[in-house]
């Protein structure tokens, strides 16, 4: 029982999401709308075993002193010092503990970090990918057989857009890029996307009717 | 090649960058031809320079025109001096470092043309920026282009493409008056214009619902008005099937807006002066699009070497 | 300003109006639409009424042509009774909110202020001393407006007396059908009642909104839910078509039939790069990508991660598996766990080899980079949901020179693992990749199912293709509409 | 650590507070006092210059970066979803005494009583962090994978396998919707009717092709396989068209990330 009963609630809660979907009444229409409600719920208290999980590894990596361990004490700083300004506020001319109230989002600290910190990092590891598309270009771009000289000359094609030395051939570029892009490229993620529908599908049927268990360590 | 790029300003820091640029390719191709792999921080260096350097340096290069974008610029310079043109803002923020650089220069065209122009929007978020072209554009670099007799702005009118489904037959009954309350009727410039199908050319700036196929399916099809699209670059594609028959032409995000910003300054030699958005953000485009091309061919150079030099072993 | 622009406005309105009215001295009003019907919207909760009409005889002719036409549904006045009991418990509502938000706010500052605004706070406490009175209000007004609602039917039943027609939507002329879609809540000024007699007209209006002419009342309708969307049979017959074929060709795999699988590059490397690994006595790196558990992709990481996790336990080579979602990490963290006891090594699982980094994209990246480079793992498995960061993923393991196998079903990013990666599952084979790694008949078998379905939507393709082309050609209604039997209406 | 390290260091502190000087002395907002704005723009600029040193090599200053950003960001979700689904949807359902307490008015409706389901799901998925009774956390796991698996499977058999099979039947002879004879003007202007349909025609060709790719269980000899050929190369093609596509985006995010630095924190262009 204790191994069956997991598979038993896949089980039954698959067959019931596919077949609310053939039932417009009413009633399958709310019972639908829980179960929506229901997993973001279940997924704030999967937040709190990860930020367990977190804080865990954090204090085991200092404790073991594994490489870079000292940095880990800015983790658990911002993690803290976060939680703190998130939770509490100047409301009115006066600072205080807001457990109560969301003002915590509106602190001053929790917005400038959120402002000055987060935002930049997060911006600047997105703008990485500038410099990782050109080495990445340099490194696999090479003629080295058919697959790999179609993928580097249908890149060059479309990069050539921007090539201003190129005189009366720009255009021909131009068009050559904008079909690739309409044409080929249409007819290709069509034919991946038909696959992965179909894949996804047996996937999940698969699951639901308990033929692969290895999601739940078998 | 000298023709192409365009050294505004003789800077110092222009002539070190490119020479940087140059110098370190040519060094690298010598040392390829050995066979010899680049380092990925000498490319992660050379992307760093290739960006940095148009940033804080103005380094243009010449857009040679594509055809879709020359039929538009080809359409404003033939009109008659003195037709009534429309440019429509239906672009939110987000949009706009894409399209308002193309609207920008319609306007400016237009005007050198001295044509009239009608200044309207079916996008909310599009009148906030209509003010700014209104201000830093025509009143600035067109002083003596007279509201309501050289220009009009009627502002914005909720409604979608319902609002363009009225303006084809009737202008009036969607708006009886400009933005500032004056009755179209006292506005000598649209004495002529009863409604959107006795415009000469209308130019719809946008790229979103309601955008340049609305107008096209609303006002151009119904009214047999020419219609030219400025559109951002991720929905131009949807708009070639108009092309040429529905639309007259289609600028496709900030690349088209810098042809057009070319072809300007080659016509009129006199808004060289003015700053021009796409060129400007064109340049780290070109050049970061070049230096990466450039290590393509070093890479394959390096590849064929070295497998050469080991078979000869 | 604004105000002297919509006064004129305004008045140019009505200008406009009062010289339209003078050009055509009392227009006769267009005539009524005909034939109005009134049906259950099909394949819904209930709570909506289709209405069709034949169009006036008048649209889109001449002077007295049509404008617009108005629907009407016969209201019984208990409705405005109904109507009245809901505004009165939304007021209670609104005033118990404030209440409690001024009291929230006053209370704590009380002790702090002086003069008028200490009077305002002492008013604001006091009031808020009535909301448990006004909370016991809400519920006898829920009580009341529950079961007003319940007599809505019964009072549709005296149609016409105690009753009157009331617009309820407008379509412009040239169209002969409207929706008259209501809330099933009742607590919504829009509630439409289930099981109750509907009684609808069509007005067809001329320019001048007078100039207006009824059309007859259609018979009464009921509005109900129904038991099965006939709008997605379509739908029931893969589902139903799919199904079979799964279990027919698990059965047949059961059975002892042998299927011949293709050899996939990708799948063959993880073998070596787990060999590779306990050779060089590096870990191996697993990502389950960006998804959330509810993303399929990820749901078949999983079943990866369960055959690498025994390999690996089986090799005695560490495994690091940071993750993305919490969900996804207790998943996992269960998923190794049942992996090394399965390979018979129970205690070599260790709490911190699954653990949770953060759930901002960028941070993950970040973390993910530094233990990429400082554990320098000798193989990374990038399986599941990828985003932006497939591309530094892959550039960072390179530098860190770890072989690399891919896979994603997240079309956008398949570009750059098949460029920067050593191996890459494109879509379709990352689902296949747990058949492919178990070597279990049962799983192989759906595999089979898989490529039957493949081989039915190209022979589809073709016979729709067919069908459409000939169909235009000949000018065959029937064929031309063949495709839109995929067509699935919502 | 070695001498040089702390070289480094120091000169990094020392430009930290010159920069921070200057920026506390240039500021002219009035959103904080101008201590505070010129550390907190000095720490955005060290901290995207700390980020950006990665490419060169792994660093004291990406280290330091990269784990306060772990750090913050992921209070950041908790804090975000703490109230936005906890105390904006949960709490207003289940209890009037945790909803006054929380200051949000409570949602008096029938089948509130439902919520405590999750309720119980939640903590038995805490449980796991028990040893001894973790096993438990396993039914809620198995509810979130059925349900998601049940939706998953109708919204991808509709929207990525029906619908993309109907939109690959298109007419091959006449030129899409034009109603134009094909024989009757054959043009190769752009738009033409004849390269709609030779459009049409690999379009078509493409997707069966690729289909025929991702077949597993029938080998891909003869003329299967010289369809599942062409079917890898028009993958390829995509693929490297699509990479030559996005080098645009990215170049637009690096000058966004460098324009700060030069205007906003070094005030080298205008």
């Amino acid at each position: 029982m204790r191994r069956q009963l997991p598979f038993i609630l896949v089980f039954a809660f698959g067959l019931f999401m596919i077949f609310q979907y053939f039932v417009p009444h009413e009633s399958s229409e709310r019972a639908y709308e829980f179960l929506l409600d229901w997993t973001t719920i279940i997924g704030i208290f999967a937040l709190a075993v990860g930020i367990w999980s977190l804080v865990s590894v954090t204090i085991e990596k200092i404790k073991l002193r594994k490489p870079a361990w000292q940095y880990s004490f800015f983790t658990l700083a911002g993690l803290f010092l976060m939680i703190l300004f998130g939770f509490t506020a100047k409301v009115d001319g006066h600072w205080g503990f807001h457990f109560y109230t969301s003002e915590g989002l509106q602190n001053p600290m929790f917005r400038s970090f959120f402002d000055y910190i987060l935002t930049p990092i997060q911006a600047t590891m997105f703008s990485m990918l500038a410099f990782f598309i050109a080495s990445a270009a340099y490194r696999a771009f090479r003629a080295r057989n058919v697959l790999a000289t179609l993928l580097l000359i249908a890149a060059l094609i479309m990069m050539m857009r921007f090539n201003p030395f190129l005189g009366p051939v720009g255009p021909l570029f131009e068009k050559t890029a904008n079909w690739l892009l309409n044409v080929p490229s249409l007819a290709a993620n069509r034919a991946i996307i038909i696959g992965i529908g179909l894949g996804m599908v047996a996937t999940a049927l698969k699951v639901i009717l308990g033929i692969e268990r290895g999601y739940m360590g078998k | 090649m000298t023709e192409a790029l365009v050294v505004t300003g003789t800077n110092l820091g222009v002539v070190i960058s490119l020479a940087l640029i140059a110098g370190g390719v040519i060094w690298l191709l010598v040392r390829s031809l050995k066979g010899k792999e680049v380092e990925r921080r000498v490319i992660f260096g050379f992307v760093l320079i290739a960006v940095s350097a148009p940033i804080l340096f103005p380094i243009t290069f010449h857009e040679q025109i594509s055809p879709v974008v020359k039929a538009v610029f080809d359409k404003i310079e033939s009109l008659p001096a003195g037709s009534t043109v429309a440019i429509s803002f239906d672009f939110d923020p987000a949009m706009a470092p894409e399209v308002q650089p193309m609207a920008n220069a319609f306007t400016r065209h237009c005007f050198a043309k001295g044509h009239k122009v009608v200044f309207l929007s079916i996008w909310a978020t599009g009148q906030s920026l209509l003010t700014s072209t209104l201000d830093t554009v025509v009143r600035r670099e067109f002083p003596e282009k007279r509201e309501r007799i050289d220009w009009v702005n009627l502002g914005y009118k909720a409604g979608n493409q319902g609002v363009l489904n009225v303006i084809v037959s009737d202008l009036r009954k969607m708006y009886p008056t400009d933005v500032n309350a004056v009755p179209l009727d006292s506005i000598p410039m649209l004495a002529e214009v009863k409604a959107f199908r006795d415009l000469s050319l209308i130019l719809a700036v946008g790229g979103g619902f309601p955008g340049p196929k609305e107008w096209v399916l609303y006002v151009g099809d119904p009214g047999n008005v020419p219609i030219a699209a400025g559109a951002a670059a991720v929905t131009a594609p949807q708009l070639y099937p108009y092309y040429p028959r529905q639309l007259i032409g289609i600028l496709g995000g900030i690349k088209s807006a810098a042809e057009y910003e070319s072809a300007m300054v080659d016509k009129y030699p006199q808004f060289d002066s003015v700053d021009k958005p796409g060129l400007r953000m064109m340049g780290p485009q070109t050049l970061a699009h070049m230096v990466i091309m450039m290590f393509i061919i070093i890479g394959n150079i390096v590849f064929f070497r070295s497998k050469r030099m080991r078979s000869q072993l | 300003m604004k105000r002297i622009l919509l006064t004129t406005t305004f008045l140019l309105l009505l200008m406009g109006v009062a010289s339209a009215q003078a050009d055509s001295a009392a227009p006769s009003p267009p005539a009524p639409p005909t034939g109005v019907k009134a049906v259950d919207k099909p394949n819904d909760h209930g709570h909506a009424v289709n209405i069709s009409w034949d169009m006036s005889p008048d649209d889109g002719k001449g002077a007295n042509s049509v404008v617009t036409y108005d629907v009407f549904r016969w209201i019984p006045a208990y409705m405005d009774s109904v109507a009245q009991i809901r505004a009165g418990l939304s007021g209670i509502r609104d005033t118990i909110n404030i209440l409690d938000r001024a009291n929230r706010k006053w209370s704590v500052l009380e002790e702090h202020l002086t003069g008028d605004s200490a009077k305002l706070a002492n008013d604001s406490v006091v009031a808020a001393q009535r909301i448990p009175q006004l909370r016991a209000d809400l519920k006898r007004f829920r009580q009341v407006l529950a079961s007003a609602v319940e007599r809505l039917p019964e009072a549709h039943k005296t149609y016409p007396e105690n009753g009157s027609w009331r617009r309820v939507g407008t379509v412009p002329a040239g169209q002969g059908k409207y929706s008259n879609v209501g809330s099933k809540e009742y607590e919504e000024p829009d509630y439409l009642p289930d099981f109750s007699d509907f009684y609808y007209r069509v007005d067809a209006v001329g320019v001048v909104s007078t100039t207006r002419s009824s059309s007859e009342v259609s018979a009464p309708v009921h509005s109900s839910g129904q038991w099965f969307n006939t709008g997605r049979t379509t739908v029931l017959v893969f589902v139903l078509a799919f199904g079979f074929l799964t279990v027919l060709f698990v059965r047949k795999a059961r059975a002892g039939h042998d299927l011949y699988v293709r050899p996939l590059a990708g799948i063959d490397a993880v073998d070596d790069a787990i060999g590779r690994a306990t050779e060089m006595g590096r870990p191996i790196l697993y990502l389950l990508g960006a998804g959330t558990a509810a993303d399929i992709a990820t749901i078949a990481s999983f079943t990866i991660l369960a055959r690498v996790s025994k390999k690996v336990a089986e090799y005695q080579t560490t495994l690091i598996v940071p993750c993305y979602d919490p969900i996804v990490m207790s998943i996992a963290q269960d998923i190794v766990k049942t992996g090394y006891s399965d390979a018979g090594r129970p205690d070599a699982y260790k709490e911190d080899m699954v653990f949770f980094i953060t759930q901002s994209q960028f941070a993950y990246v970040a973390a993910v980079n530094g233990i990429m480079i400082r554990d320098l793992p000798a193989t990374n498995l990038y399986m599941g949901k990828f985003y932006a960061e497939s591309l530094i993923f892959a550039e960072t393991g390179a530098l860190a020179g770890s072989i690399q196998i891919a896979g994603t079903d997240e079309v956008a990013q398949l570009p750059f693992f098949v460029v920067a990666c050593d191996y890459t599952l494109i879509g379709e084979e990352l689902f296949a990749a747990s058949a492919y790694l178990g070597r279990e008949p049962l799983l192989l078998g759906t595999l089979k199912a898989q490529d039957y379905a493949k081989a039915a939507v190209l022979l589809l393709a073709i016979v729709g293709l067919l069908a459409v082309n000939v169909g235009h050609e000949a000018n065959v209604e029937w064929l031309m509409k063949f495709k839109e039997l995929f067509k699935v209406i919502d | 650590m070695k001498r040089s390290t702390y070289i480094v260091m120091a000169v990094m502190a020392l430009l930290f507070a010159v920069s921070w000087y200057f920026k506390a002395a240039t500021y002219h907002g009035n959103v904080m006092s101008p201590l505070v704005a010129g550390f907190m723009i000095t720490l955005a600029a060290f901290l995207t210059l700390a980020i950006i040193s990665f490419v060169y090599q792994d660093n004291p200053f990406y280290k330091f970066a990269e784990h306060l950003f772990v750090g913050i960001s992921a209070a950041f979700w908790m804090c975000q979803s703490f109230w936005s689904t906890i105390v904006g949807n949960l709490i207003p359902r289940i209890s009037t005494g945790l909803s006054k307490y929380f200051g949000q008015p409570y949602r008096d409706e029938p089948w509130n009583f439902v919520y405590w389901l999750p309720v119980i799901l939640g903590i038995l998925l805490l449980l796991r962090l028990s040893s001894k009774i973790g096993w438990v956390s396993r039914w809620a796991l198995a509810f979130i994978v059925g349900t998601t698996a049940g939706l998953s499977f109708i919204r991808y058999l509709r929207s990525d396998f029906m619908e993309q099979i109907s939109s690959t039947m298109v007419p091959l002879l006449a030129a899409g919707n034009s109603g134009e004879s094909l024989l009757s003007n054959i043009t190769l202007s752009a738009t033409g009717p004849f390269v709609a349909m030779l459009t049409n025609w690999v379009i078509f060709l493409g997707v069966i092709c690729g289909i025929v790719y991702f077949f597993f269980s029938k080998e891909h000899t003869g003329l299967f396989g010289r369809a599942s050929r062409v079917g890898i190369w028009i993958l390829m093609i995509t693929f490297g068209a699509a990479f030559g596509y996005t080098v645009m985006g990215r170049i637009t995010l690096l000058v966004g990330r460098l324009t700060f630095l030069y205007k906003d924190w070094l005030g080298l262009i205008s």
